[in-house]
């Protein structure tokens, strides 16, 4: 059965680490940038994947580098939310563009 | 000299009298400056008559020739192995007259001062600036190194700053100070390029061992200093001008005189010291000095100073006619007569009978520096009397102040030169030296003295006849000490013509026998009487012939009477030109321009860096996009380009 | 004689300044301070004759090192030659003075004395460290009390004028710090290891393209600091808007770090380079005399007047030193002392009459001398001496400038000489202008009848730098004697390149 | 072998050690006095600093995982000795504070995170604790609950580090699929400098310059550094710098080494933006925090230029550079806490006139400046010779007359800081602040550091004996 070749997957996951960053620019919403984020981020778990699996899969570096991102980027996404809603006490917003103060 | 230290106690005592009065005088000498002052200068008289003695009778001659002695000489400032100023002391036949006159006319004047000054607040300082600049004059004279020289020179021209300057409440003697000495240094300037030039290719600063360098002809000196040339003239000649440059701003020779006027704001025996006397006929003296190397060495330099020396007397003489200002009057003569010794040293030859013209500019000094002294004296005695420096505020003194009356005609008539009075003698050397070598230096020379006849005739009678009296006698004719200065002087003003200066100092210090015939002394001396004759008709009486006379000249006389508008030319350059168009742009330009380009920097900076501020537009999602930029920039740069 | 009590004197000072109570022990601290390396110096001297007597012919006396920053091979290395004692002489006797004159702070007066200890202790290091980079670094100590100085105990636009001060001198040892990396970094000893050791940089020869490039940053940088043409701007404001010790110190001692390390560093370590831009350095140098003088005519503050005319004189340090003459370096040397001694003089007669007639505007004083004759005599000492009149030391240095620079043949170099000459005359014309309108003339505010004359410190101060001046115009042969044999040793290396070419 | 996991990670155990405790503390019934707290806790990090120096040992575990050597335990030593006096002038400000125990912890585990990051020999325990350092760092942020700067300045540096750490990661995956390994020897050996590589490696020099913040990464900085509490700006702008600048260092010299060519023109550029831009926008400060955080971007310019020499030397001045670097900004920091806790002031123009009131204060202020400024006899000037010497190393000279140019215009704007202090008038200044014992032993400390540590050269030598490449 023939497989599907790593190049494709590079190109998805390029293309998903992409398409996070445009979010990113994009969305003004901090939530959703923050989703953008994690978009990135599992651009980067497919990599691990797919290099572990197609070149070295004698050892699982890669496997476990995913699995240890994926932990981490949920404590980042916690710690970020409570820090948003931290922000949103005070500004009654969670728009970016709101907490503009500092600048300059 | 069997001990020179006597000889260099000559200036050191002037010196130590300086410093003493200079530092304690104010507080501990107030009074008694006077006297500790002239006490020390009478030594030091005695001492230089003394070495005169010794040098002209006992040391001085080796097989009948007078030599050049050095004294002794210490290294004082070594620019290079052979190539230093030295300390020392050097004596000839002009060094040793010189010592006389300065002396014996410096120690006049400080028993003069005593009275003239009395009850100054300032007399403790008088006395230690006149003691001042007798040390730099002494040293001067003494001086055995061109460099040493210059450096005496510098100290003369301060004294005679501090001196003009003494009056420093009055802003006319604060100006004429300065006037004076700028003029004077800007002269030194010429001065110190022509030491630099000489020193250069002589390569020695020495006094016997330059004149040797350069004046002897087979010397590969002289052959290297005559071929190195600049704008078609030669080393030499650019050297020795430049020095006479500086000579001729000592000696108020045209047209560096412009200061010599003014200083008469300073008190009058200063005048009759340095400004009449001494100080000014130092430039004479270098002439006098380097007198082998311009004349064996270098005629052409020789002809300048002839032809500088005979203008400026006409040109001075011309302009005393029209003074109203006593002083000022003897100060253009002073001018004039230095004039008389500078071209008498420009016609002359070296050696033998030819060094007449030599000989007889020394002699004229030495009888000059006391006539003159005496009129300055005198004048100053009057203006001690009437306290007025105007020939209108005078007149009629002659019954009020006898001596003075009497002592100021014999200087008249001794200027004038009318026989058997010194100035005759040394005049007559002068202008037989001038007819044997220059005609029309000699006719210049002839109107010049009768000039002068004229006008210190139109002095004397303006003071002390014309009108009567106008002030009365509040105080008399001034103390003792006022007195005795005028009749030594006098006596001096009749009888040092009779002095045999030619058997003494001559150029190549070989006695010279001069022949004057009566023949010749004719005609000079009839102009002079007809000069004397002009004047009486005009000023012994007062009448109105004067003025029409002065009308009648129109402009000549207005311009001669405003001195032919020199010193406006002067004012003109340097407001105008030195300040206006140099000193200000400078100052401006570095305002604006170098601080401005400093400013320009700082601002600039600032500027961008208000420019680019935008980038920390406090949008975190700029923040991500200018992170990636860098990143692709990084990327492109490094990847694509790079390689 | 252990030079590191040079350092170590001040440093004691310092620290008892900093503890002690009260306006008075401090400043009395700081006097016995002062006196102390007064003596110091002294015995420096004394003991220099010693050693020479004894036929040591050594360039460096009383050379000590200490590794200091081994891997990078930087030494603490000091030592001394006639050269050096003489800029040590000169600070002591700048640094007696200042204090003496500033005796009556009362604003923050631990502070200020403190400081002034400091800026001291930068000089000294200087001038005896053998070692580029404690030469640097003592160079930069002196920067921040300047600052401070003039920003705390300033007059008029003082914030600005310590500002502009002190960045143009960083940046002058910014040029420095380059010059002297690009010294080490082409160094190379026998070990193959780099050094900052001046004597050995002074033994190997450094490639002339190497020397063209960093003889500039090293000579303009030092340069900066002794304000050559057109990096002087800081000359002016600096020194107008400094309290008059700080001015005496800037212009006495700081300017002089400048053309000592011109001299020391750029000169003598790259000598081709040298050779090749002396036009270069005598143009600035002829520029900054003459437009400095012209540009000082101009002034109406006296401050101002004393600074431009500073930058003029400094002007004649940099022509010594470019024409590159054995007569003309020891005229610059000269110069240097010369001119410390004299402009902290003339800055304290300044102060002496700012701090009671409260103007320095030429146009508002006058005939002060019948009010306070000492302080207007000491005036008008220093303006004489800075005219250059025998007797004083002005006269003696340049005409050794003068001499030395005619010696070299060059026709545009004697055109420069003979401008330099000229100056003299300005001079004359801006220095009797100022005396004649303050010191002479009537009094233009009636006031200033009842002005007192200088008190004791006052008196003594001025009479330690007349004293100075005074012994070198009378025996400037003592002074020559001292500075010829570090001279000659500087010419050797010059000398050796020119016979190369 | 147990032992040797003990002796090995004594550092880490002792942090740990006191975490729990803390947390103890926190859960158990008993509350205690904030001052007791403190004294007890500054107790236990001096503790803490001092075990440091005792019983040091190399070697690895987890087969190359971890390492420690001379130099990582000397950089450990460094952090201990940071925190430690973080800690002192955060006194204070947490006086008051009711959290405070939080924050020991927050501070605590980012402390962990450093000493893992800096002693990792692979790049998942480098990724580890690059997070555990980074996360806790944006709740400390926020420590200031209810200002609504702090928030924002928490939102920018959680979302940004975020983001950053996405760049990074994304770099490791391509590393990790160019070579096949994830520990740095392996990764070392297999770097060839292709084109993957090189994009990989910018990515992860990427993620580095933002910790370090370099110009163009740094755009968080100054927004961070304003709106957070002043002693967690001083422990962002110092020791979490410090940490990564250490492990940066070592990535760039031992897993990076073959394509030193590339990388050395990228540090070239960077540090020359990074000078230019952080002093520029230092010139125009007026909050004291804001404007240290753009000097210090210009400070990590220069870092980066003695970084670039690639030799002993560069690694020796480095780590040299941020010893004093420590002292001097949290000696300044420490003021500027103690000011704004008491006082509420930040601004450069409300320091006007500071020194008539508060003396001490403002020579420790003024001493910092002149230090960060490279003034002798200062340490900063031997740390930024140093610094510059290494970088002229290599002979490019433009690049140390660009430096040495912009020496001159921050000069200027420490400077000013300087003139607000001591000359302009103000005539209501800072009332005269009483400075509790802590903090002042902190600023004692850090005078003591600024004025000997560059007459101690032995530190120096030391730093280089330890250092290798």
């Amino acid at each position: 059965m023939n497989e599907v070749p790593l190049t494709h997957i590079l190109f998805l996951s390029t293309a998903l680490f992409f398409i996070g960053a445009y979010g990113l620019f994009t969305r003004r919403n901090m939530i959703t940038m923050l989703m953008a984020i994690e978009l990135m981020l599992n651009s980067v778990n497919i990599n691990f994947v797919a290099f572990n699996k197609y070149l070295y899969a004698d050892k699982l570096d890669g496997i476990f580098f995913s699995i240890f991102i994926i932990t981490i980027a949920a404590a980042e996404a916690a710690v970020a939310i409570a820090i948003i809603i931290n922000l949103y006490r005070s500004h009654h917003s969670i728009d970016v563009e709101d907490a503009t103060e500092l600048k300059y | 000299m069997s001990n020179p230290i006597f000889i260099a106690l000559i200036p050191i005592l002037p010196l130590t009298c300086f410093l003493l009065l200079g530092l304690f005088g104010r507080k501990h000498f107030s009074t008694t400056s006077g006297i500790i002052g002239t006490l020390s200068l009478f030594i030091s008289t005695i001492l230089s008559f003394a070495t005169a003695y010794q040098y002209f009778f006992q040391t001085g001659k080796i097989n009948g020739v007078y030599q050049k002695i050095i004294v002794f000489k210490y290294t004082w400032l070594e620019f290079a192995p052979n190539l230093s100023i030295d300390m020392g002391i050097l004596l000839d036949p002009i060094t040793v007259m010189m010592l006389v006159v300065v002396s014996f006319v410096s120690l006049m004047v400080h028993v003069f001062s005593l009275g003239y000054m009395k009850g100054e607040t300032r007399f403790a300082t008088y006395y230690a600036f006149l003691s001042l600049f007798t040390f730099s004059m002494l040293g001067l004279i003494l001086s055995s190194n061109i460099f040493q020289i210059y450096l005496f020179w510098e100290l003369v021209g301060v004294s005679s700053f501090l001196l003009i300057g003494f009056y420093f409440e009055k802003p006319s003697a604060v100006a004429a100070s300065k006037k004076a000495f700028i003029v004077t240094r800007f002269a030194d300037l010429g001065f110190l390029i022509g030491i630099l030039i000489l020193a250069f290719y002589a390569h020695t600063l020495d006094f016997g061992i330059l004149i040797e360098r350069l004046s002897v002809i087979s010397s590969p000196y002289l052959t290297v200093i005559n071929a190195a040339s600049f704008l078609g003239m030669s080393a030499l000649s650019w050297g020795l001008i430049l020095v006479f440059i500086g000579g001729a701003g000592k000696s108020a020779m045209f047209p560096l005189h412009i200061w010599l006027p003014d200083a008469m704001e300073g008190p009058t025996p200063v005048s009759a010291l340095i400004h009449a006397a001494t100080m000014v006929v130092a430039g004479v003296f270098l002439v006098a000095r380097l007198f082998p190397i311009f004349a064996l060495s270098d005629p052409g330099a020789l002809q300048v100073v002839m032809y500088t020396g005979a203008f400026s007397a006409f040109f001075a003489a011309v302009i005393a006619c029209t003074q109203t200002d006593i002083k000022r009057v003897l100060a253009y003569s002073t001018m004039s007569q230095i004039g008389y010794m500078m071209f008498a040293l420009g016609v002359s030859k070296y050696s033998g009978e030819e060094g007449l013209g030599y000989m007889g500019s020394m002699f004229h000094l030495f009888t000059h520096a006391f006539f003159k002294s005496l009129l300055f004296l005198g004048a100053g005695s009057v203006i001690h009397f009437v306290h007025s420096n105007e020939m209108k505020d005078m007149g009629g003194l002659r019954k009020l102040m006898p001596i003075t009356h009497i002592s100021f005609l014999i200087a008249c008539l001794a200027i004038a030169g009318i026989p058997p009075f010194a100035g005759f003698f040394s005049k007559e050397e002068i202008l037989m030296a001038a007819f044997e070598s220059n005609r029309l230096i000699y006719v210049v020379a002839l109107i010049t003295s009768g000039l002068t006849a004229f006008y210190m005739f139109r002095l004397y009678y303006s003071i002390f006849w014309s009108k009567d009296a106008s002030v009365k006698n509040h105080h008399g004719e001034g103390t003792i000490s006022m007195k005795i200065p005028l009749i030594l002087l006098a006596i001096l003003a009749i009888g040092s013509g009779l002095v045999p200066i030619a058997s003494f100092v001559t150029a190549d210090g070989l006695p010279i026998t001069s022949h004057v015939p009566i023949s010749f002394s004719i005609v000079p001396v009839s102009l002079a009487l007809i000069g004397i004759l002009l004047a009486t008709r005009l000023f012994k009486n007062s009448n109105d012939l004067p003025v029409r006379i002065s009308q009648q000249m129109g402009g000549l006389y207005t311009a001669a009477s405003r001195k032919f508008y020199i010193d406006e030319v002067y004012l003109f350059v340097t407001k105008k030109i030195l300040f206006n168009l140099i000193g200000k742009p400078a100052a401006w330009f570095d305002k604006h321009i170098v601080d401005g380009l400093m400013n320009l920097l700082a601002n600039s900076t600032a500027k961008v860096s208000e420019l680019i501020k935008g980038f920390q537009s406090g949008k975190v999602q700029d923040y991500a996009l200018y992170f990636f930029g860098g990143i692709a920039s990084l990327i492109i740069l490094f990847i694509y380009l790079w390689q | 004689m252990n030079l590191t009590l040079l350092l170590l004197f001040p440093l004691f000072t310092a620290f008892a300044i900093l503890f002690a109570k009260g306006l008075k022990q401090v400043r009395v601290i700081a006097l016995i301070g002062s006196i102390f390396q007064l003596l110091l110096a002294g015995k420096l001297l004394m003991a220099y004759y010693q050693i020479k007597a004894q036929g040591n012919q050594s360039q460096m006396v009383f050379e000590y090192i200490q590794n200091w920053y081994a891997p990078l091979h930087l030494q603490y290395h000091i030592g001394v030659d006639g050269i050096s004692i003489a800029m040590i002489l000169l600070t002591a006797f700048v640094v007696v003075a200042g204090i003496l004159v500033s005796w009556k702070t009362e604003q923050l007066s631990k502070e200020f004395f403190f400081l002034l200890i400091l800026l001291s202790l930068g000089a000294y290091g200087f001038f005896i460290s053998l070692d580029l980079f404690t030469l640097f670094f003592f160079l930069e100590v002196a920067v921040i009390p300047k600052f401070l100085l003039i920003g705390i105990w300033g007059s008029g636009k003082k914030d600005n004028s310590a500002m502009k001060l002190a960045l143009m001198l960083m940046g002058g040892s910014a040029l420095i710090l380059v010059g002297i990396l690009g010294i080490y970094f082409n160094t190379h000893t026998e070990a193959g290891i780099h050094t900052f050791d001046l004597l050995l940089i002074a033994k190997m020869n450094i490639a002339l393209p190497i020397q063209k490039i960093f003889f500039p940053f090293a000579f303009i940088g030092f340069g900066v600091f002794t304000a050559i043409f057109p990096f002087h701007t800081w000359v002016p404001d600096g020194h107008a808007s400094a309290p008059t010790a700080a001015s005496m110190f800037l212009a006495g001692i700081s300017m002089k770090l400048g053309g000592y390390g011109c001299l020391r560093v750029a000169t003598f370590l790259m000598p081709d380079a040298a050779h090749a831009y002396s036009w270069i350095i005598i143009l600035l140098a002829t520029i900054a005399i003459i437009y400095g003088a012209f540009a000082t005519m101009m002034q109406t503050d006296l401050k101002y007047i004393n600074a431009y005319s500073s930058i003029s004189h400094c002007g004649f340090v940099l022509l010594g030193i470019g024409m590159l003459t054995k007569t003309s370096i020891m005229g610059a040397v000269m110069q240097m002392v010369s001119h410390g001694l004299m402009t902290a003089l003339f800055f304290a007669a300044i102060g002496m009459i700012y701090s009671r007639t409260h103007t320095r505007m030429v146009a508002q004083l006058g005939g002060l001398l019948k009010a306070m004759p000492f302080i207007s005599s000491v005036f008008v000492i220093a303006g004489l001496c800075s005219l250059g009149l025998p007797g004083f030391s002005g006269f003696a240095a340049e005409m050794t400038v003068f001499m030395g620079s005619w010696q070299n043949p060059d026709k545009w170099f004697r055109l420069a000489t003979i401008l330099a000459c000229a100056s003299i005359v300005v001079t004359a014309v801006y220095i009797l202008r100022a005396a004649g309108q303050t010191i002479m003339g009537p009094m233009v505010n009636k006031e200033h009848e009842l002005l007192t004359d200088a008190s004791w410190n006052e008196k003594f101060a001025a009479i330690l730098l007349i004293v100075g001046i005074v012994v070198v115009g009378i025996a400037p042969f003592w002074l020559i004697d001292l500075i010829q044999p570090g001279t000659e040793i500087i010419m050797s290396k010059l000398g050796a390149v020119a016979l190369v070419k | 072998m147990l032992n040797e996991y003990l002796i090995l990670l004594k550092s880490e155990w002792i942090i740990i050690a006191i975490i729990f405790l803390l947390l103890f503390i926190k859960v158990g019934p008993k509350d205690w006095k904030n001052e007791t707290l403190l004294y007890g806790i500054n107790i236990l990090l001096l503790f803490n600093l001092l075990a440091g120096f005792y019983n040091n040992v190399e070697g690895n575990l987890f087969n190359g995982m971890y390492h420690s050597t001379q130099l990582i335990l000397l950089e450990k030593n460094i952090l201990n000795l940071g925190v430690y006096l973080v800690s002192l002038i955060a006194y204070p400000w947490l006086k008051e504070h009711k959290h405070l125990l939080e924050f020991y912890i927050l501070l605590l585990s980012t402390l962990l995170g450093m000493f893992f990051m800096i002693s990792s020999g692979n790049l998942l325990i480098f990724y580890l604790g690059l997070e555990l350092s980074t996360i806790p760092l944006a709740a400390l942020a926020n420590f200031d609950l209810h200002k609504r700067q702090s928030s924002e300045a928490a939102m920018k540096l959680i979302i940004s580090s975020a983001f950053s750490s996405a760049i990074l990661l994304f770099g490791v995956s391509i590393l990790y699929g160019t070579t096949g390994s994830l520990s740095f020897y392996e990764i070392s050996q297999h770097i060839y400098g292709n084109q993957l590589q090189v994009i990989a490696f910018i990515l992860i020099l990427a993620g580095f310059c933002f910790k370090i913040s370099v110009v163009p990464f740094h755009l968080w900085t100054a927004d961070v550094y304003e709106g957070a509490p002043a002693p967690v700006t001083a422990y962002l702008s110092v020791i979490s710098k410090t940490a990564v600048l250490f492990i940066f260092m070592s990535v760039m010299y031992t897993v990076f080494k073959t394509i030193a060519t590339q990388w050395y023109l990228m540090i070239f550029v960077l540090s020359i933006v990074t000078i230019l831009i952080g002093n520029l926008f230092a010139l125009r400060q007026n909050n004291l925090k804001r404007f240290l955080a753009f000097s210090s971007i210009a400070q990590v310019g220069f870092i980066l230029l003695g970084l670039s020499g690639t030799s002993i030397m560069g690694i020796a001045s480095v780590i040299y550079f941020l010893l004093i670097y420590l002292f001097s900004n949290l000696a300044a920091f420490g003021v500027i806490t103690l000011v704004s806790a008491v006082a509420n002031k930040e601004t450069i123009s409300d320091y006007k006139g500071f020194y008539k009131t508060n003396p001490f204060l403002s020579w420790v202020l003024a001493i910092a400046l002149f230090s960060l400024a490279g003034v002798p006899p200062t340490a900063g000037f031997f740390g930024k010779f140093f610094l510059i010497m290494a970088g002229a190393e290599r002979g490019n000279y433009i690049w140390v007359v660009f430096a040495a140019i912009n020496m001159i215009i921050s000069f200027y704007y420490y400077l000013k800081v300087v003139k607000a202090i001591f000359m302009d008038p103000n005539d209501q200044p800072i009332e005269t602040i009483s400075i509790p014992a802590l903090p002042k032993l902190a600023m004692i400390i850090c005078l003591a550091g600024m004025i000997l540590t560059g007459f101690f050269s032995w530190i120096y030598e030391y730093i280089y004996s330890l250092s290798i490449l």
